[in-house]
């Protein structure tokens, strides 16, 4: 029964945490409302119109390289599992630690790579400079 | 242990290295890549010698050099050196003879300003190389392969001018002459693999051992056709022996030789003397322990030579080119060797081969020489006198003649009478095809004493006959000094083997060849092959009074030859005398209508038949192959629509696929139970 | 050979380690610089990896690592890889087929951008392969072969604004991703049945039965299906005429020739190592007689491809069909495989793998000669290879020796690995396998002569125009031509190693 | 407990539906979901199976398969990005240039 005590309040905390940081900051912040800010936030893109618009690519490339990297982490919950175990039971630390560098160290290789191709960079979009052009002559 | 014998592959590889130097680099050499092909040949030569002093001093080598397909069961396919007393014999024979050839060669063609010499210096490397391989061969399939090299290479070289219209026909005449003796040959090759699953002429699983131990009852071999062991192996033989007749230019497929002489004569004076009919006989005494063991097949190339060395011999009488007299001798020589061989004189058939080879490529060299003091003029009747304007090739060839003729103390003599010999006293043991072959041998030597001397009178004595006879080309070094070299061999040669001598005087130990080529392998030496003859020996006032006579009535009837050649043909004007001799003069002009019943064979009966199995091959043959192959297309064409391009149609189809797998060998493995 | 036995263990993967280290140096050097591409630069770091990789596993090989002689096979990781003979073996043949890949695409990427992506693309995959092939657990199996069919993918699709390029690649993928998925699902079966991916373990379990005949053999049906589809047979092989036409040339050559023989590596293992025929077909009241399968496949395969290829208009997609008729000569390896069969199983086991590896030169060699042919511009069909030979003679001689040899003609070392493929057939009692493997064998000279006689015979329709003479095709093409005559004469020790290796998985 | 069997019933169903969703579909994306779907039909099982034979490997596998078909998903979106490009549309039955 205990256990369901834990996930229980697991549950509570994980609602009750967000509903607080709302309430927190809405009581600190100033209020002061304009059009900009009641819009909903979309990304950067326009959220009025029809919700079949191009997306810009590079949300795309952001995403992809999220999916991976974030499948990846997946890879390393075995390793933390047997981690202390492993180390209690006389592994020595090299043992231990060293596929988990050397995995890791691949990463670092193509999230590197990745970074210098300009994957991660934030290219505008002519659409998006342009709605920036036409905000400042505004 | 690295001997002088392991160089031995380097023998037959230095001129097939002269071949793709001159094939690639000639045209860029002085000389046309002749440098390279004398530098190979005389490589090789040196090497030959050194092989054969070594095989003198009783080494061997017999080792499979490469296996090009492994067996399925026993039979590998290989190449390998069978270095013995007989090839190391012909190694050296072949090897001075395409040395000095390669040389004259300078003078023949390079001098007299020819075209295409890297073609002709390829040619000449790759033919040595051929026949090479094929002395050296180690079994039977390999030299089958080499043979058919030297076939191809003599195409070659024959049809060097190739844009004049003589010599393409007669390259084609020689290749396919002995191309269809090659059938027979190459029948018996498989023939020899399905019976003793081995081809090696030596070493452990030889097949005439292996055919010897048959006979004797302790080994079983697959014979076929329902036919007894002695039986078979005749068969075998005989279809050997059609590569053999092919190649040796024996009786009936000799027409190709005299045709042949449309190549260049250095080219003649290497096929003659040393590769590629020598080739023929070179592969009955490679093998000689098979033959040895059937009396059937021994007889038949007994009285093929008898008869060949007759029939030739008359026919030369009557030539008027000095090539063709020479053509026809060559026929008529190879005629004795194989008459030797028929007759279990192996020594004496080696012996005559070895000697030929010398006096014939003299011969050959110094006709050269003649030729090119003749402007290429060949027509012996408008020559003449050239005696004292050319001296060197005058005495050269008087050596050689006399040797061709059989007078004694020339070389020829003693090959010849001893080949006569040994058919005489194995005839005179009860065998009366051999004596009727040792009557037409013997009847040969007049016509040979006859032909030779005519042509030399006609040649060099007398008055000459021509401007060009009065006034000749002179020739160089380059040609005289290989005639010089080979007239000192034809006139010597015959000393390493004098048996009459040591018959005679009871001298003994002068019968060099004998002992020499009863060292090495006890299966291929000529000790074992006497005692396996199926001859007994007769004899005539016992065996000295035998040798003394054969020596004299062979030696009677050349000086005869002779003696007729000198007071028809030595006087200062000579005449034909050919209308003396009637009705046979023209059959013999003919040469017994050969190549017509040939060419009549190969229109009136040959044809007929190819044309049934044309219209089979075309009709029901190809009709077969050409309905399997429009089904075949059709089906493809079919079989490809199932690729339809669109990849849900795959899916579907590789799903469809699976679930058929899985219900056939679910239910095939009861999965479903 | 000492020094290899005083290396650590793990030293044994050397030849995987040094192709993933030089996937890695690529990315590097592609990183430092990645707006200007050193073509040279990246190529010959490609080449030099996959032949050092190569070079080390030949020095193992002759060295005889992880054979009898020197303690049997070296098993790495909790049983998860394991380095033998074989696996060296197929290691020789990715690293050579990369090598020449790598070189030949000097020229062919020239006018490319994303050089340093496609080389480290290659590379990777070469690092899957030979990882497939010292794999030794299903789990193992699987992610080395992800790793080689990810990179696959995108290479095939590699010319971005090519449309056949797109096409093949999607498809490639599709059925690629189907594959695997089913794949997977046969792995989790197995798991199900036995517990164990491990494939010694799985098959310990087997041989004490079990009752889920049915599910076990639903597994191994799917996990054959994913070997199938990474050897283009059939019914796995759709994606493959497609993929290798529409692929830039040298990727088909990688694909058709490196990749098909890891499908083998890896299925030889998986199927006599887990999956011993005599447990197997005799389990729990039911049989799973996947010799029975691999050798209706084979028939199939052979007798499609074969067919399909004869019909064809387009060399390339004409190479591709033949790449599927060879998969199937290939299988004869499984399917002649028998209960009691002994030296016979790894004699036929080892001539198919003799046969991959001679067919990795010819195949490859052909391949990149239609990429020096699309170099030239000159067009995709017979017609358009009308008197090549005269302008390229070179080449031309090198792609007649890959087509002779192809159809398994002498004297060239298709003739040789293909005659000891359906020889050991037969000595298997496979007799109508390998009559149907002549009769295919006999209608491929059709379509392979063809090439020839187009290249030799023809006359142009339209005049020749050879613009440049590329190099590294050129040396690639030479190669790989020498290679396919070299293994003529050289072919004794090839088979006789790869059937001892061959001989030590039974 | 729940036996086996209906976890071998629950994958099966899984991976049908994911064949069913392939066969039907044109849509490139809906393909890739559909695959996703098999793959974790795969995943039920190894789970499952790990629980029943009381080790891990199953499990342990089962996230490589997440990973992988992560990644497959990966260079699938690339190659349906240049699919749309080339071929205006992610309709799979659209890229039929090459065939027979």
């Amino acid at each position: 029964m205990s256990d369901w005590i834990a996930i229980g309040a697991m549950g509570l905390v994980g609602v009750g945490l967000p509903l607080a940081m709302m309430a927190v900051s809405a009581l600190l912040r100033p209020s002061v409302p304009e059009q900009g800010k009641s819009a909903t936030y979309e990304s950067g893109e326009v959220p009025t119109g029809t919700a079949r618009v191009q997306f810009n690519i590079q949300y795309y490339m952001v995403a992809l390289l999220f999916l991976v990297f974030d499948i990846e982490t997946v890879l390393i919950f075995p390793w933390t599992v047997i981690y202390r175990s492993a180390l209690e039971q006389g592994a020595s630390l090299a043992t231990v630690l060293t596929p988990m560098l050397v995995f890791i160290g691949v990463l670092v290789v193509g999230l590197v790579w990745a970074w210098r191709n300009g994957a991660v960079k934030w290219v505008k979009s002519p659409q998006a400079s342009r709605r920036k052009t036409e905000r400042k002559d505004a | 242990m690295a001997g002088i014998l392991d160089f031995a592959p380097a023998i037959v590889l230095l001129p097939f290295l002269s071949f793709l130097i001159a094939l690639g680099a000639g045209r860029y050499m002085p000389k046309g890549g002749a440098l390279a092909g004398i530098g190979a040949t005389a490589g090789s030569f040196v090497l030959s010698i050194a092989t054969f002093f070594a095989v003198s001093g009783g080494q061997t080598y017999n080792q499979t050099i490469y296996t090009w397909a492994e067996g399925l069961d026993a039979i590998n396919l290989t190449f390998g050196l069978l270095i013995d007393p007989l090839s190391s014999m012909m190694l050296v024979i072949v090897t001075l003879v395409a040395l000095l050839v390669h040389v004259f060669s300078l003078g023949y063609m390079n001098d007299e300003g020819e075209t295409g010499l890297p073609r002709y210096y390829a040619g000449l490397g790759l033919f040595t190389a051929s026949m090479l391989g094929f002395v050296v061969a180690d079994n039977l399939l390999m030299a089958f392969m080499f043979f058919e090299l030297v076939g191809l290479c003599s195409y070659l070289l024959i049809g060097f001018h190739f844009r004049q219209d003589g010599p393409p026909s007669a390259a084609k005449k020689a290749f396919l002459v002995t191309r269809f003796g090659d059938y027979f040959f190459l029948i018996g090759v498989v023939a020899v693999f399905a019976t003793f699953g081995s081809a090696a002429f030596a070493g452990p699983d030889a097949f005439p051992v292996l055919a010897e131990e048959a006979l004797n009852g302790e080994h079983s071999v697959n014979t076929f056709l329902g036919m007894g062991e002695q039986a078979w192996f005749t068969v075998v033989g005989l279809l050997v022996l059609g590569g053999v007749v092919g190649k040796s230019a024996q009786f009936p497929l000799h027409t190709w030789l005299p045709d042949a002489m449309e190549g260049p004569t250095p080219v003649s004076a290497l096929i003659h003397a040393a590769t590629m009919v020598a080739a023929g006989v070179y592969l009955v005494a490679r093998m000689y322990g098979f033959y040895v063991l059937t009396p059937t097949t021994l007889a038949i190339i007994a009285l093929i030579g008898g008869f060949t060395a007759l029939f030739a011999a008359t026919m030369g009488v009557v030539k008027k080119e000095i090539k063709q007299v020479l053509a026809y001798s060559t026929i008529s020589q190879y005629g004795y060797m194989m008459l030797g061989l028929g007759a279990g004189g192996y020594v004496a058939a080696t012996f005559h081969l070895m000697t030929h080879a010398f006096f014939k490529a003299l011969l050959f060299l110094g006709a050269g020489s003649v030729i090119i003091a003749m402007h290429h003029n060949e027509n012996m009747w408008d020559m003449g006198g050239l005696k004292d304007k050319m001296p060197v090739t005058y005495y050269a060839f008087l050596s050689g003649s006399l040797a061709l003729a059989g007078i004694v103390p020339f070389a020829g003599f003693w090959s010849k009478d001893e080949v006569l010999y040994e058919t005489l006293i194995h005839g005179l043991g009860g065998s009366p095809i051999l004596l009727a072959a040792y009557a037409m041998g013997l009847l040969a030597v007049f016509f040979t004493g006859f032909y030779t001397f005519r042509m030399v009178f006609l040649t060099f004595h007398g008055e000459p006959r021509s401007g060009t006879a009065r006034d000749p080309h002179g020739v160089r070094w380059n040609v005289k000094g290989p005639l010089a070299v080979l007239g000192v061999l034809a006139a010597t040669t015959g000393l390493v083997n004098m048996v009459p001598v040591e018959k005679l005087f009871g001298i003994e130990g002068i019968d060099f060849l004998h002992q020499f080529l009863d060292g090495s392998f006890s299966s291929l030496n000529a000790h074992h092959y006497a005692e396996l003859i199926p001859y007994s020996s007769g004899y005539i006032g016992g065996e000295a009074g035998t040798v003394a006579i054969g020596a004299a009535v062979s030696l009677g009837f050349a000086l005869g030859g002779a003696a007729l050649a000198h007071v028809l043909y030595n006087v200062p004007e000579p005449v034909e005398h050919t209308d003396k001799l009637g009705s046979i003069k023209t059959v013999l002009y003919n040469n017994y209508y050969q190549d017509e019943y040939q060419v009549w064979i190969a229109t009136g009966v040959v044809q007929p038949i190819s044309r049934v199995l044309d219209k089979f091959d075309q009709g029901i043959v190809d009709g077969v192959v050409n309905g399997i192959s429009s089904v075949s297309l059709f089906a493809g064409g079919r079989v490809k629509r199932i690729q339809t391009g669109v990849v849900s149609n795959y899916a579907a189809l590789l799903t469809l696929g699976l679930t058929a797998l899985l219900l056939g060998l679910g239910l095939l493995g009861g999965w479903f139970a | 050979m000492t020094p290899l036995q005083t290396l650590p263990e793990w030293a044994a993967t050397a030849p995987a380690i040094v192709l993933a280290l030089t996937g890695l140096a690529l990315l590097l050097i592609d990183t430092i610089d990645p707006d200007s591409t050193n073509n040279g630069l990246l190529a010959g770091t490609a080449t030099l990896g996959a032949l050092a990789a190569g070079g080390i596993a030949a020095w193992f090989l002759i060295g005889g690592t992880g054979m009898e002689s020197t303690g049997g096979a070296i098993s790495l990781y909790g049983d998860a890889l394991v380095v033998d003979g074989m696996s060296l073996f197929f290691t020789l043949i990715f690293t050579s087929v990369t090598a020449m890949v790598t070189v030949a695409s000097y020229d062919y990427l020239a006018d490319e951008e994303y050089q340093g992506e496609f080389y480290s693309l290659v590379i990777f995959a070469a690092t899957g392969m030979t990882l497939m092939g010292m794999s030794n657990s299903l789990a193992t199996v699987f992610v080395s072969l992800e790793l080689a069919s990810l990179p696959s993918y995108a290479l095939v699709a590699f010319l971005k604004k090519d449309r056949g390029s797109i096409e093949a690649g999607l498809k490639y993928f599709l059925i690629g991703a189907l594959s695997s998925a089913v794949f997977a699902f046969g792995i989790s079966l197995v798991f199900a049945v036995t517990g164990s991916l491990v494939l010694p373990e799985v098959a310990a379990t087997l041989a004490e039965g079990t009752e889920l005949v049915g599910v076990l053999g639903l597994g191994v049906l799917m996990i054959a299906g994913g070997f199938a589809f990474k050897t283009a047979s059939v019914p796995f092989h759709f994606w493959a005429p497609e993929a290798y036409e529409g692929a830039p040339a040298p990727v088909s050559a990688f694909l058709s020739s490196a990749s098909k023989a890891a499908g083998f590596a890896v299925a030889f293992r998986v199927f006599t190592v887990a999956f011993p025929l005599e447990t197997v077909t005799a389990i729990g009241g039911g049989s799973v007689d996947w010799s029975l399968l691999f050798a209706l496949l084979a028939v199939v395969t052979m007798t499609l491809g074969n067919f399909a290829a004869a019909t064809q208009e387009n060399v390339k997609r004409m190479l591709a069909y033949s790449s599927i008729g060879h998969a199937g000569y290939a299988l004869i390896g499984l399917a002649a495989i028998t209960v009691d069969g002994g030296a016979a199983n790894g004699d036929v086991l080892g001539a198919s793998m003799a046969h991959l590896l001679v067919y990795g030169f010819m195949n490859t060699g052909a391949f990149l000669f239609i990429a020096m042919v699309e170099k030239w511009g000159l067009g995709r069909t017979f017609e358009d290879y009308n008197g090549i030979a005269s302008k390229a003679p070179i080449a031309a001689t090198a792609m007649t020796v890959f087509m002779f040899s192809l159809a398994g003609l002498p004297p060239f070392g298709g003739f040789v690995s293909k005659y000891a493929l359906f020889y050991s057939a037969i000595e298997s009692g496979f007799w109508w396998l390998a009559a149907v493997g002549a009769v295919n064998s006999a209608l491929s000279l059709f379509y392979y002569s063809r090439v020839v006689k187009a290249m030799w015979i023809e006359e142009p329709s339209k005049p020749l125009e050879i613009g440049s003479q590329p190099v590294g095709l050129y040396v690639a093409v030479i190669f790989a031509a020498v290679g396919t005559v070299l293994l003529l004469p050289g072919f004794q020790p090839v088979i006789e190693t790869a059937q001892t290796v061959a001989a030590a998985l039974f | 407990m729940v036996p086996p069997q209906y976890y071998l019933l629950l994958s099966a169903a899984v991976f049908c539906i994911g064949i069913f969703g392939l066969l039907t579909r044109r849509n490139a994306l809906l393909f890739l979901m559909s695959v996703e779907l098999m793959l974790n039909a795969a995943n039920i099982n190894l789970v499952a199976f790990s629980y029943y034979w009381g080790n891990v490997t199953g499990q342990t596998f089962t996230l490589f398969t997440l990973a992988l078909a992560a990644a497959e998903v990966a260079v699938g979106l690339g190659i349906i990005l240049v699919l749309y490009r080339n071929f205006d549309g992610v309709d799979v039955t659209n890229a039929t240039t090459m065939r027979w």
